[in-house]
C-alpha cells in the first residue's frame, strides 16, 4: 500500500495539447482541433475555425438575392445544389411565386443526386479515415457519373449554380432521364459491394461500433442534425417535417437508426443513398411538362419582415434566415450550417476515446469545413 | 401548438414578454435581458412548449440596438419560434449564456461574440472563433469600416 | 463456441473484402477495362467538353470580326465580383447624327469568375457566352485578365437587340 | 557451407586467402547493398502499380517501360532534397535513427537462400538470426519518434515499441512451430528438407495455421496496413518519420519494402520450399532456384499488397487484443498440434 503511494507520488501521466491540423489529413479541409490528451486518451477537443473564412454573410448584405445564390455553392460545396435551392425556395415563398410542377421535379432530382454523390465522397473519404484507402476511388467511379450527370444539365460539376429564383437555369438535357436510368441500375449493383468491401468488414466494424456513443437527448441538445443525428434516433428529416419541392410526391422512409455510435452514423448514410435511389426511381418517368423557369420582375425586393427556410442537405438541417427592409439587398442574412452544429457534438462524441476514434468520429459527422467557416 | 396557442401559453409565464406576429412564420417572443435564462429554462422544460431543439442562433444589428434570435424547435411538437433578446448598450453589450440549456448555442455564441461583439456571461470559453484575437472591431456590425478588404457597391 | 465462431466469421468477412478488391484486379491488370482514370494531356485531342459546360466568358465574332455588344454594361451591373469592366466611347452615327455609346474593351477577370452566368443573362443582345476552354493555366495572373473584344473589331451593323 | 565460392576462386588468383576473404565481404556486401536498393525501388514500383489496378487507377506508367523507371526519379529526387529537422530536436539521434532502420534491414538479407548456390552467408541459426536482427530495427523507429521532438512522431514511436514487441511474439512462436516440423534453424537445410513436399503441404492443417498466423504477424512487423499504425496517414500524418526529409525519409521507406520482402522471403523458406521448383522441374539447371524463389516471394508480397489495399487499419486497443487474446493462443494450440503430428509420424 505505502508502495503503491510512491509511486502514485512520483510517476504521473501529464495531460498534454497536440494541434491536429490546420494542414492534417483527417481534417478534411483547412480546419484546426486542439487536442488535449492523455496519453492516446482524448480528454478535450476544441475546435479552431476559420481559416478559409470567407465572410459570405457579410457579402450576402451586399448583393442582390439573384446574386446570393452563386454564393451559396461556396457553402457546402458538395450539396452546392441544396443550398441554393433554399434561398431559391425562401424567395418564391416570400413573394409568394408559385412554380411549376417540373421544376420541383427537377429540383428534387438533381437533389438527390447531389445527395448521393455527396454521400458516395463521404463514404470514400470514411474508408481513408479508417486506413482502407481503395474505397475512395471506388466511390469516385460512381460520383463521376453524377457529375457528368450534372455537367451535361447544369454546366458544371460541383458549383452549379444551377438554381435562380422561380426555376431552374437550363432545361433538363435531352439524355438527363437516360442517364439517371443508367446510373441507378448501376448504383444498385454498386451499393452492396460497398457493403461487401467495407461496412462487413470486421476490422471496420469493430473500428466503429460502440464508438462516439452519444444518446437521443444529447444529440438534439447538441443541435446535431442530418445522418449525424438520426444515427442517434433523432428524427430530424425537413424532408418530412416540413416537405418542400416535391418530396410530399414521393414515398421514401426516414432512415433513423437508434445505436448512437459511429457505426449507426455510417450505416444510415449508406441506407440513405438508397432511400435516394428510390425517389429517383419514382420520379425519372414522371418528370411533368411545364416550364422550367417562371417568369420574375428584374428587380426582386422581399417584403419587409423575417423570412426562413430549411432544406435538408446532404449533411443536415440548412437554414436561411433573411432579415428584409424592403430593399433589394437582405438587411442581414444568416447561413445555419448544419456541420457547424455537427462539429459541437463531436466533444460529446469522443471524451474519453482514442485518437483513432477521434478519426472515425470526425468523419462519420462529416463535415465540410467552408459550410462551419462561411 | 398553433401560433395563437403557444402566445397564451407563454404569456402566462411573465407580463414583460412582448409578442410579435407581424412579418414572420413564427410566433415571435421578445425577452427582456434579464428574463432571458428563465424563459429559456421554460420554454425547454414545459411539456406544452418543449423547446428542445435550439435551429439556430443569429446576431443582428438593428442600428441603435443589438440583438440575438433564436430560432427554436420542439422536436416532440415539430412548432416553431422565435426568441429575440435586445441591448441598447452597443459598447459593452452582454446577455447570459445559454450554452447550458442548449449545449448547441456553446459555438453559435462564439460565433455571435466574434461577430458582434456580444459578451455572453458565464460562457466556458468566449473567444474570437473565426476570426483572430486580435483582430479590431466587429465585422457583421453596420458601422464596421474596413477600407481595404471591403468591396462596397 | 464464440471464440472460434469470431475467427471464422472474422475471417470470413476479410475474406469477401479481398475478393471485391482482386477481381478488379486481375480485370484490370489483363484488360484496364474498370480503369476510370484518363490519361490527361494524352487525350486533349479526342477530349470534348458538354455544350453547356461553363469554361470561360466569350464574347461572339461573326466571320467579318463584328460582335454584338454595344456596351450597355448591364453584364458589368450583374457581375456579383467585379470581373467584368467595360470601357467604352461615345461616337457619331455617321448616317444618323446621333451619338451612340462604342465598346472599346470588354475587360474580364478571369482569375475573379465564379462562372455563375448572371452577366451572360442579363445580357439583351446576347453578345457573350460560355467558351468551352478550360485550359487556363498560367504562371502569371495577369494572364487571367482578358480583353473578350478582339483587336480592331465593331460593333454588327445596324444590330437591333432581340426584345426578350 | 554452401557460399560464393565463384568470388573466393577468382580472388584466390590475385591474392592471399585472408585478402581475399576481406575482399570478398566487401565486394558482396557492396552487391547486395546495390541489388536490394535497386531491389527496394522496385518494389515501391510494383506497390504503386499494384494499388492502381485495385484503385481502378492506371499507377505510374510515364517515366520509363511501364513506368519502371519511375521510383529512380523519385529516388533521385529525394536524394538532391535539403534535409530537414526540428530545432530542438536530439540532432544526434535523429541523423542516427533511420541508419539503424535500414542497416537492420540489409543485415537480415545475409541469410536468405535465394537458391542452392546463391547465399552469402549460411550459418546454422539463419532462421533465429532474422528474428532477432530484425527486431533491432524497432529501435530506429523508436529513435526516430523520440528524438523528432514532435507529437506526433513521439506517438508513433510510442505504438512501435507497443506493436512491435507483441508481433516479435507470434512470428517467433510460428518458427517455433515450423521448426519443430523442420528440426533445423539453418536455411539452406530447411530448404533441402522440403524436395519431398513443401511445408505448407507436408504440416497439414497445422501449416496452414501457421502461415495465416505468420502473414498476420509478418505484416504487423513491416508496419503496413492493416496494422501500419506507426505511421497511420489519417491519425498521425506520417507517425515517426513525419519530420524525416530527403534521403532520410528515403531510408525508412525503402526499409519498409525491404523488411516485406524479408518477411515473404521467410515465409517462402519455411512454407513454400525457397528455391525448389514445384514437382522439381527446373531442380537440376544451377541457379534456376534464384527465379522460382523470387517469384514466390512476390507472390508473397503481392498478397501482402492485396492486405494494403483493402483492409482498414486497427486501433492500438485491437492490435492488442488481437495479438494477446487471438493469435498467441493459438500459435500456442498449433505448436502442441505441430508436435503432435510430429512425433506421430503423421507429416508427410
Amino acid at each position: 500500500m505505502e508502495n503503491k503511494e510512491f509511486l502514485a507520488d512520483r510517476i504521473r501521466t501529464m495531460e498534454y495539447h497536440l494541434n491536429m491540423g490546420p494542414q492534417h489529413p483527417a481534417t478534411h479541409g483547412v480546419m484546426r482541433m486542439i487536442l488535449t490528451l492523455d496519453g492516446e486518451e482524448i480528454k478535450d477537443v476544441e475546435p479552431v475555425l476559420g481559416y478559409i473564412h470567407r465572410s459570405i454573410e457579410k457579402m450576402c448584405e451586399r448583393d442582390t438575392y439573384k446574386q446570393i445564390i452563386h454564393l451559396t455553392d461556396r457553402l457546402d460545396y458538395l450539396s452546392a445544389h441544396m443550398n441554393g435551392e433554399a434561398v431559391a425556395l425562401l424567395v418564391e415563398k416570400a413573394l409568394g411565386i408559385e412554380v411549376s410542377d417540373r421544376i420541383r421535379v427537377i429540383r428534387t432530382m438533381i437533389a438527390e443526386l447531389t445527395r448521393i454523390a455527396s454521400h458516395l465522397l463521404w463514404w470514400g473519404v470514411m474508408g481513408m479515415d479508417t486506413g482502407a484507402l481503395t474505397t475512395f476511388m471506388y466511390a469516385f467511379r460512381d460520383r463521376e457519373m453524377i457529375n457528368d450527370i450534372f455537367e451535361e444539365t447544369c454546366g458544371a460539376r460541383l458549383t452549379m449554380n444551377y438554381n435562380v429564383i422561380g426555376g431552374v437555369r437550363y432545361d433538363l438535357h435531352e439524355n438527363f432521364q437516360k442517364r439517371v436510368k443508367e446510373f441507378i441500375k448501376h448504383m444498385k449493383k454498386k451499393l452492396p459491394e460497398f457493403d461487401r468491401l467495407l461496412s462487413d468488414n470486421v476490422i471496420f466494424r469493430k473500428r466503429t461500433e460502440g464508438v462516439g456513443y452519444i444518446s437521443k437527448e444529447d444529440a438534439i441538445a447538441h443541435g446535431l442534425n442530418g445522418p449525424t443525428g438520426r444515427g442517434s434516433g433523432f428524427s430530424c428529416d425537413i424532408r418530412k417535417i416540413h416537405p418542400y419541392s416535391a418530396y410530399d410526391m414521393v414515398e421514401f422512409d426516414e432512415i433513423l437508426l437508434n445505436g448512437g455510435d459511429s457505426f449507426s452514423r455510417y450505416k444510415v448514410r449508406i441506407l440513405e443513398m438508397w432511400e435516394s435511389l428510390r425517389i429517383l426511381e419514382q420520379l425519372v418517368d414522371k418528370i411533368p411538362e411545364g416550364e422550367y423557369r417562371m417568369k420574375t420582375k428584374a428587380v426582386i425586393k422581399l417584403p419587409v419582415g423575417e423570412h426562413l427556410q430549411r432544406v435538408e442537405t446532404a449533411r443536415g438541417d440548412f437554414g436561411v434566415y433573411v432579415i428584409s427592409d424592403g430593399g433589394k439587398t437582405p438587411y442581414r442574412l444568416k447561413f445555419r450550417s448544419p456541420g457547424f452544429a455537427n462539429l459541437h457534438g463531436l466533444n460529446a462524441m469522443t471524451k474519453g476515446e482514442k485518437i483513432a476514434d477521434l478519426v472515425v468520429n470526425f468523419s462519420t459527422i462529416d463535415v465540410v469545413v467552408p459550410d462551419i467557416d462561411r | 401548438m398553433t401560433k395563437s396557442e403557444l402566445k397564451e401559453k407563454i404569456s402566462s409565464w411573465s407580463e414583460e414578454l412582448n409578442f410579435v406576429e407581424e412579418g414572420s412564420e413564427f410566433l415571435v417572443v421578445e425577452v427582456p435581458a434579464h428574463l432571458l435564462r428563465e424563459t429559456a429554462l421554460k420554454l425547454r422544460d414545459d411539456k406544452d412548449t418543449a423547446f428542445d431543439y435550439m435551429f439556430s442562433m443569429t446576431g443582428v444589428d438593428y442600428g441603435e440596438k443589438l440583438g440575438v434570435v433564436y430560432h427554436l424547435e420542439s422536436t416532440t411538437h415539430h412548432h416553431m419560434i422565435e426568441m429575440k433578446v435586445y441591448t441598447d448598450d452597443r459598447e459593452n453589450p452582454a446577455f447570459d449564456t445559454l450554452s447550458d440549456v442548449w449545449p448547441a448555442t456553446y459555438l453559435n455564441e462564439c460565433e455571435v461574440y466574434d461577430f458582434f461583439g456580444i459578451k455572453f456571461n458565464n460562457h466556458k470559453n468566449l473567444r474570437r472563433i473565426f476570426l483572430e484575437e486580435e483582430w479590431k472591431g466587429w465585422p457583421l456590425r453596420k458601422d464596421y469600416v474596413d477600407e481595404v478588404n471591403m468591396l462596397i457597391r | 463456441m464464440s471464440y472460434i465462431g469470431d475467427v471464422i466469421q472474422g475471417t470470413k468477412t476479410l475474406l469477401t473484402g479481398m475478393n471485391v478488391t482482386g477481381k478488379y484486379f486481375f480485370k484490370n491488370l489483363f484488360t484496364r477495362k474498370d480503369v476510370i482514370t484518363v490519361e490527361y494531356p494524352d487525350n486533349i485531342d479526342t477530349l470534348k467538353m458538354f455544350d453547356r459546360f461553363k469554361g470561360e466568358v466569350v464574347m461572339y465574332h461573326d466571320e467579318n470580326n463584328h460582335h454584338r455588344c454595344d456596351a450597355c454594361t448591364l453584364c458589368e451591373l450583374a457581375c456579383p465580383n467585379g470581373s467584368i469592366e467595360i470601357i467604352w466611347d461615345k461616337e457619331t452615327d455617321p448616317e444618323t447624327g446621333k451619338s451612340k455609346k462604342v465598346l472599346v474593351n470588354h475587360i474580364y477577370h478571369l482569375e475573379m469568375c465564379t462562372m455563375c452566368g448572371l452577366c451572360i443573362e442579363a445580357c439583351p443582345s446576347d453578345a457573350i457566352m460560355w467558351g468551352q476552354d478550360f485550359h487556363h493555366t498560367t504562371t502569371d495572373r495577369a494572364n487571367l485578365t482578358k480583353s473578350l473584344n478582339r483587336p480592331g473589331s465593331s460593333v454588327i451593323p445596324n444590330y437591333v437587340k432581340p426584345k426578350k | 557451407m554452401i557460399t560464393l565460392t565463384i568470388i573466393t576462386d577468382w580472388l584466390m588468383k590475385y591474392m592471399s586467402a585472408d585478402a581475399a576473404f576481406y575482399t570478398e565481404l566487401v565486394i558482396v556486401a557492396a552487391i547486395y547493398l546495390a541489388v536490394f536498393a535497386i531491389f527496394g525501388l522496385f518494389l515501391v514500383w510494383m506497390e504503386r502499380r499494384v494499388a492502381g489496378f485495385f484503385q481502378l487507377r492506371l499507377g505510374p506508367n510515364r517515366v520509363g517501360p511501364m513506368g519502371l523507371l519511375q521510383t529512380i526519379a523519385d529516388a533521385l529526387k529525394l536524394v538532391t532534397k535539403e534535409l530537414t529537422g526540428t530545432k530542438k530536436a536530439d540532432s544526434y539521434l535523429y541523423r542516427l535513427a533511420p541508419y539503424f532502420v535500414i542497416v537492420t534491414a540489409l543485415m537480415s538479407m545475409a541469410v536468405l537462400p535465394f537458391s542452392a548456390e546463391l547465399q552469402a552467408f549460411d550459418i546454422n541459426i539463419g532462421l533465429f538470426f532474422i528474428a532477432s536482427v530484425s527486431s533491432v530495427g524497432v529501435i530506429g523507429i523508436f529513435l526516430a519518434g523520440w528524438a523528432s521532438n514532435n507529437k506526433y512522431s513521439l506517438i508513433g514511436g510510442m505504438r512501435t515499441g507497443i506493436q512491435m514487441i507483441s508481433y516479435e511474439l507470434s512470428v517467433g512462436m510460428v518458427i517455433v512451430t515450423m521448426a519443430t516440423l523442420a528440426g533445423s534453424l539453418r536455411m539452406s537445410e530447411i530448404v533441402e528438407l522440403q524436395k519431398d513436399g513443401w511445408f505448407i503441404f507436408s504440416g497439414h492443417i497445422s501449416a496452414i495455421i501457421a502461415f495465416a498466423l505468420f502473414m498476420i504477424a509478418g505484416t504487423a512487423e513491416s508496419n503496413r496496413t492493416p496494422f501500419d499504425l506507426v505511421e497511420a496517414e489519417s491519425e498521425l500524418g506520417a507517425g515517426f518519420h513525419t519530420e524525416y526529409s530527403g534521403m532520410n525519409f528515403a531510408y525508412y521507406f525503402l526499409a519498409e519494402f525491404i523488411n516485406m520482402f524479408i518477411i515473404s522471403a521467410v515465409a517462402v523458406v519455411i512454407f513454400f520450399g525457397g528455391w525448389l521448383s514445384p514437382f522439381g522441374i527446373t531442380d537440376s539447371i544451377p541457379y534456376m532456384g534464384v527465379f522460382w524463389f523470387m517469384l514466390k516471394t512476390l507472390f508473397i508480397i503481392f498478397l501482402m499488397m492485396w492486405f494494403r489495399w483493402t483492409f482498414p487499419r486497427l486501433r492500438i486497443d485491437q492490435l492488442l487484443t488481437l495479438e494477446w487474446k487471438y493469435l498467441i493462443p493459438i500459435n500456442m494450440v498449433n505448436i502442441v498440434l505441430m508436435a503432435l503430428l510430429v512425433w506421430l509420424g503423421l507429416t508427410f
